[in-house]
């Protein structure tokens, strides 16, 4: 179910060029998120801007009722997000989505850019941190496929190492790891562990996803895409958020935003 | 003593003048977690047509200054699910029901109205005639007083229900449009739906809505819609639904003082999921403040005569 | 090397596609001690009528949601008054100087032109068809083709210099009024004029604007006027100039892109008395980063077809 | 000559309920500006607001090369405005308008509300605190009128009584001094003075200058009114902020915002 709340700022920091970390009291939400879930955040009081953005959850913490959003300055309203101050009021729609599915299979998550957001949440769930029963992530491998354009933005690196993932690296300057696109790592990634069965994770640009489809379906790997398109109400009321599918245009604010690669039309 | 909010659209009556507006509000399910629905006088569901409609490729919307485009192309599950799937949940709501109808066609419009005047749990129906008239060369049925006329005496003879007819402000003169409604037997007049716009990414020199032009919503139109309203108050008798860039108590008051004798919520959703009730608690706040006894007073209560001398 | 600016429309030059609008730059002279104005492609006077105006009782204006109203009223001093006293500092200035005309018949307007092409200083004329009509029932010359034709061929007949026709946005289809400016000897047009708007003050129940209803202009309506530029560079050959909420260069852009051959500036110069020289400079900064040599390349180089597949 | 430039904010405090006094580092101004005239500020750097907003230069400091302005909260613009930080800048237009004028003849001024703004700086100017020539105020009798709703909005009292100018109040409450209008105190103050040659200068709403504009005008007393109107350009381009006089309309920016009473129809 999803809510409208008045989160409070508890820290809002940059981390990397361009990119910054918000902490937000949320108890409602905080206690029902999950990995690939969503919030919907009014950054203005009036008309800049006028509509609602959303943000992954990229960490939900139920004990201290807090939840955290890594965003990227694209555009006004992040910039304006990025000047809230701490105990400043945040109004939030949450968690909105279907998020990720998983069992205990292996995985392979593959980030590019912002996308590492709500792919660190799915890591640490996969990984058990988050549940006390089994706190070496069940025994599962997570791989975690982080692309970016250079080297000063690869993000959360040493965070998911010590969650226990294997990190991987590419980027396109070859600043750092393999020099190329993050899916060329997939499809090397894949290859090595043709043997193995696992699912691939992704969230990234629309043309990395694109890719990591292709690669996936091909080789009838199961795969999930976590996908962002314009958003007005980000309830599925307005049809606003359309992705085409074999059976017509689904929403990706309600019906997503991870959606089975085989399910979208790219 | 509480003012009274109740109005009366036709032969409807409302609990109160504020009405979700179509399209912004889905079938009314998608906002039941986060408001008290039947706290509204009332809500219009997205467009029905006969057949189901896949809807425009996305991009779909865009903000733009104080407003937004969408080009959602009438999506829709049809008629027959319609009535099969989201009827269910609207059937004994305590809060009005009208049904927005669109189509290609007169017959179009005549066969959803009639099949759907058939079913319980609707309070009647509110006529989208922006859309392109297929037979007329794709200009929408609400840009000339005939095509008006056609459609909406056509539609009035397949129902009982009250027929609001919802006029597009992409016309010259609004009022032989509101004019050709009332006579050919609309029981009110909404307005407006979007204007048309366009937005365009210069970066990659494309249009940012895969349709290239979309209707224009938001704050950014009010001025328009005021406009429009008051010079269709001037014309006809029948209720007048004001629409456009509501997003707070003042901006409702604005229409009802103008002649509006309700008003639609749409893009002020989207902003705030709570846009309506907070209209509707200001509405009779400012009822209270201003020993208003009941808010049909102030519907028409524009000042005409110059304040001062001189 | 410096990217090249210039554009022509008809056989006006313009060193660089950026004019400030009608009614929002007065004679020029307001803005001299601000701006350099020599460094526009041109403006526009405030219209100018056969005799004399006084324009309309105040409050004249009032601010929306990214947009005003305004209701001036054509105040003016007249044909001979500004040829007396505005014409002289027109005179030799290193600048396009268009003169914005309106009338009340076809007469006036012929009339005007006639005696404004007598003189020196002036290098073309923009027709303001925004006017009501005092034969026609006061509906907008630019409302119907049959009205601009008249207007259009009448003035063409009466002047050399080049003339735009200024279009009105306020219209069903801008399509067939394009096509009448068009035909009847129009060397430009210019679009778009204000949109009718209203706002009311609900403290005192009056309409906000003395005339009650006015003009809207401002960002808000951009996504309006470019989605009405566009439709108009499908329809002529004729080159188009954008107007309409241009705040900053992203905006004149959008607007060049879609067609237009040049923009014009209103409301932006309320806002800042700087914003045609930074949309200036943003251009030429434009074009230098994205390698564009000349301006007229972008003109109109809006990609239509879908990106991706699917 | 107008000038355009971006005023640095020294301070901007609240000094009545509701009312903020902001000190803007403005050489050009500073140095130009004469009591009565205005400034045209640009309070959003977006649309919120959209159009500038005049205020009335409230002091002018040459030597420190600053200004002042004191305002009310009224809506969004002036709401905004009181939000701005110290050291922010300001994007202004100025000095505009004709400002009044005066030799050395007696005065009383007349200010309703926040009228008082251009009144003190006349005040100032009258008395000769600005130059250094005729300290004492060249030995005229400068009487101020301040009218307001109740004792709380009675503003720059004590600070025209240290000027030399001999002060009285109306309270529409009461609260303090006259209670009643200021216009009958002004009524009041011609009696008492009618054998003595002076001119009237008056700020305030539109009703009470019209008050002042009758009793003065019928008892021949030279009358000057500093007036407002919605104003869009601020430099005489739109015609947006027209008073009606006997010869037509006339702009408020560059016509006015002084007028004299009998030359325009409120
Ligand atoms: C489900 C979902 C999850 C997201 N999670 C994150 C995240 O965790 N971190 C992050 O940095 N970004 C995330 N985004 C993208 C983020 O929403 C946009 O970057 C943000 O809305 C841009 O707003 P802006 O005002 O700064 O930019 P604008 O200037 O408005 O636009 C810049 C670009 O952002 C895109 N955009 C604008 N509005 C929306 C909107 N309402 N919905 C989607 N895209 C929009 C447009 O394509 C535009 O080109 C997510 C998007 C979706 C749909
Ligand atoms: C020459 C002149 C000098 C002024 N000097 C002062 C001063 O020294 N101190 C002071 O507090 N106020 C002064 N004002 C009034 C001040 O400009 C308005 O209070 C201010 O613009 C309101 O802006 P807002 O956004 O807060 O209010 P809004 O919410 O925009 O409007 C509130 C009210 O203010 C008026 N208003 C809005 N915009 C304008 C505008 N552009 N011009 C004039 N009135 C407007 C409207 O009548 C409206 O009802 C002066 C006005 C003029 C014309
Ligand atoms: C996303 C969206 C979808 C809409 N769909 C419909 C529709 O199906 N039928 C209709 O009559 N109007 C539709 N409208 C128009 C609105 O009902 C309303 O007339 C318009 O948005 C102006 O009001 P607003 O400014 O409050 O949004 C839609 C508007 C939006 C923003
Ligand atoms: C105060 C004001 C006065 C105007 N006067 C005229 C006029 O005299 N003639 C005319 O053709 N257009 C006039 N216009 C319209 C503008 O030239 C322009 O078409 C319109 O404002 C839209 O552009 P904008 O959004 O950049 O302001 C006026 C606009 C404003 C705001
Ligand atoms: S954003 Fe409205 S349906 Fe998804
Ligand atoms: S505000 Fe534009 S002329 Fe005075």
């Amino acid at each position: 179910m999803i809510t409208q709340a008045v989160g409070r700022v508890l820290s809002n920091e940059q981390v990397a060029p361009g990119i910054f970390l918000m902490s937000l009291k949320l108890p409602w939400i905080a206690q029902r998120a999950k990995p690939g879930q969503f919030i919907h955040v009014r950054i203005g009081s009036q008309f800049r801007p006028l509509l609602r953005r959303p943000f992954s959850i990229y960490r939900a913490d139920a004990e201290r009722e807090e939840i955290q959003i890594l965003y990227q300055l694209v555009g006004e309203g992040t910039m304006r997000l990025s000047e809230k101050g701490e105990g400043e009021g945040l109004d939030c729609l949450g968690p909105i989505g279907n998020g990720f599915w998983f069992r205990r299979e292996d995985a392979v998550l593959v980030s590019g850019g912002i996308g590492i957001a709500p792919l660190f949440f799915l890591a640490e769930a996969m990984l058990g941190k988050m549940s006390s029963d089994d706190p070496r992530g069940r025994g599962r491998k997570v791989t975690i496929l982080i692309g970016a354009s250079s080297r000063d933005y690869l993000m959360r690196r040493k965070e998911l190492e010590l969650l226990g993932a294997e990190v991987r690296v590419a980027t396109d300057d070859g600043s750092e790891g393999y020099a190329g696109p993050v899916t060329e790592l997939l499809a090397a990634t894949l290859q090595e562990n043709s043997d193995r069965a696992f699912s691939v994770f992704a969230c990234g640009p629309r043309p990395m996803l694109k890719e990591v489809a292709r690669i996936t379906v091909r080789r009838r790997i199961p795969c999930q895409l976590s996908l962002e398109e314009h958003m007005a109400c980000g309830v599925g009321a307005c049809l606003g958020c359309a992705v085409r599918t074999p059976s017509g245009y689904r929403r990706v604010c309600v019906d997503g935003p991870v959606f089975d690669a085989e399910e979208v039309i790219l | 003593m509480k003012p009274n909010l109740r109005v009366k659209i036709g032969s409807i009556e409302l609990k109160n003048p504020v009405l979700a507006a179509s399209g912004t509000f889905g079938y009314g399910d998608e906002y039941a977690d986060l408001i008290d629905i039947e706290g509204l006088g009332g809500f219009v569901t997205k467009a029905i047509t006969l057949l189901p409609r896949e809807g425009n490729a996305p991009p779909r919307t865009v903000e733009t200054p104080a407003g937004m485009l969408n080009s959602i192309g009438l999506e829709n599950v049809g008629v027959e699910a319609f009535i099969a799937e989201k009827l269910p949940f609207l059937h004994g709501l305590e809060t009005a029901v009208i049904v927005n109808i669109a189509g290609s066609t007169v017959e179009e419009y005549v066969e959803v109205t009639r099949r759907l005047s058939e079913c319980d749990g609707i309070d009647g129906f509110e006529l989208n005639i922006s859309c392109p008239n297929v037979s007329k060369g794709g200009l929408a049925f609400g840009s000339s007083p005939e095509t008006v006329s056609e459609v909406v005496s056509a539609t009035r003879a397949s129902t009982r229900l009250p027929l609001i007819v919802k006029l597009t402000p992409n016309v010259t003169d609004i009022a032989p449009i509101a004019r050709a409604a009332e006579d050919s037997g609309a029981d009110a007049i909404s307005l407006i739906n979007t204007l048309v716009g366009m937005a365009v990414d210069v970066q990659t020199r494309r249009p940012k809505l895969a349709s290239v032009t979309g209707g224009l919503s938001g704050p950014a139109i009010k001025p328009v819609a005021l406009a429009m309203v008051w010079k269709a108050t001037q014309t006809v008798r029948i209720p007048i639904i004001g629409i456009g860039g509501i997003l707070n108590t003042m901006d409702a008051l604005e229409f009802l003082i103008s002649g509006a004798s309700a008003v639609q919520v749409g893009t002020g959703n989207f902003v705030d999921p709570r846009c309506t009730m907070k209209i509707i608690d200001g509405l009779e706040h400012f009822c209270e403040e201003n020993h208003i006894a009941k808010i049909s007073d102030l519907v028409g209560s524009l000042q005409l005569s110059t304040g001062g001398a001189g």
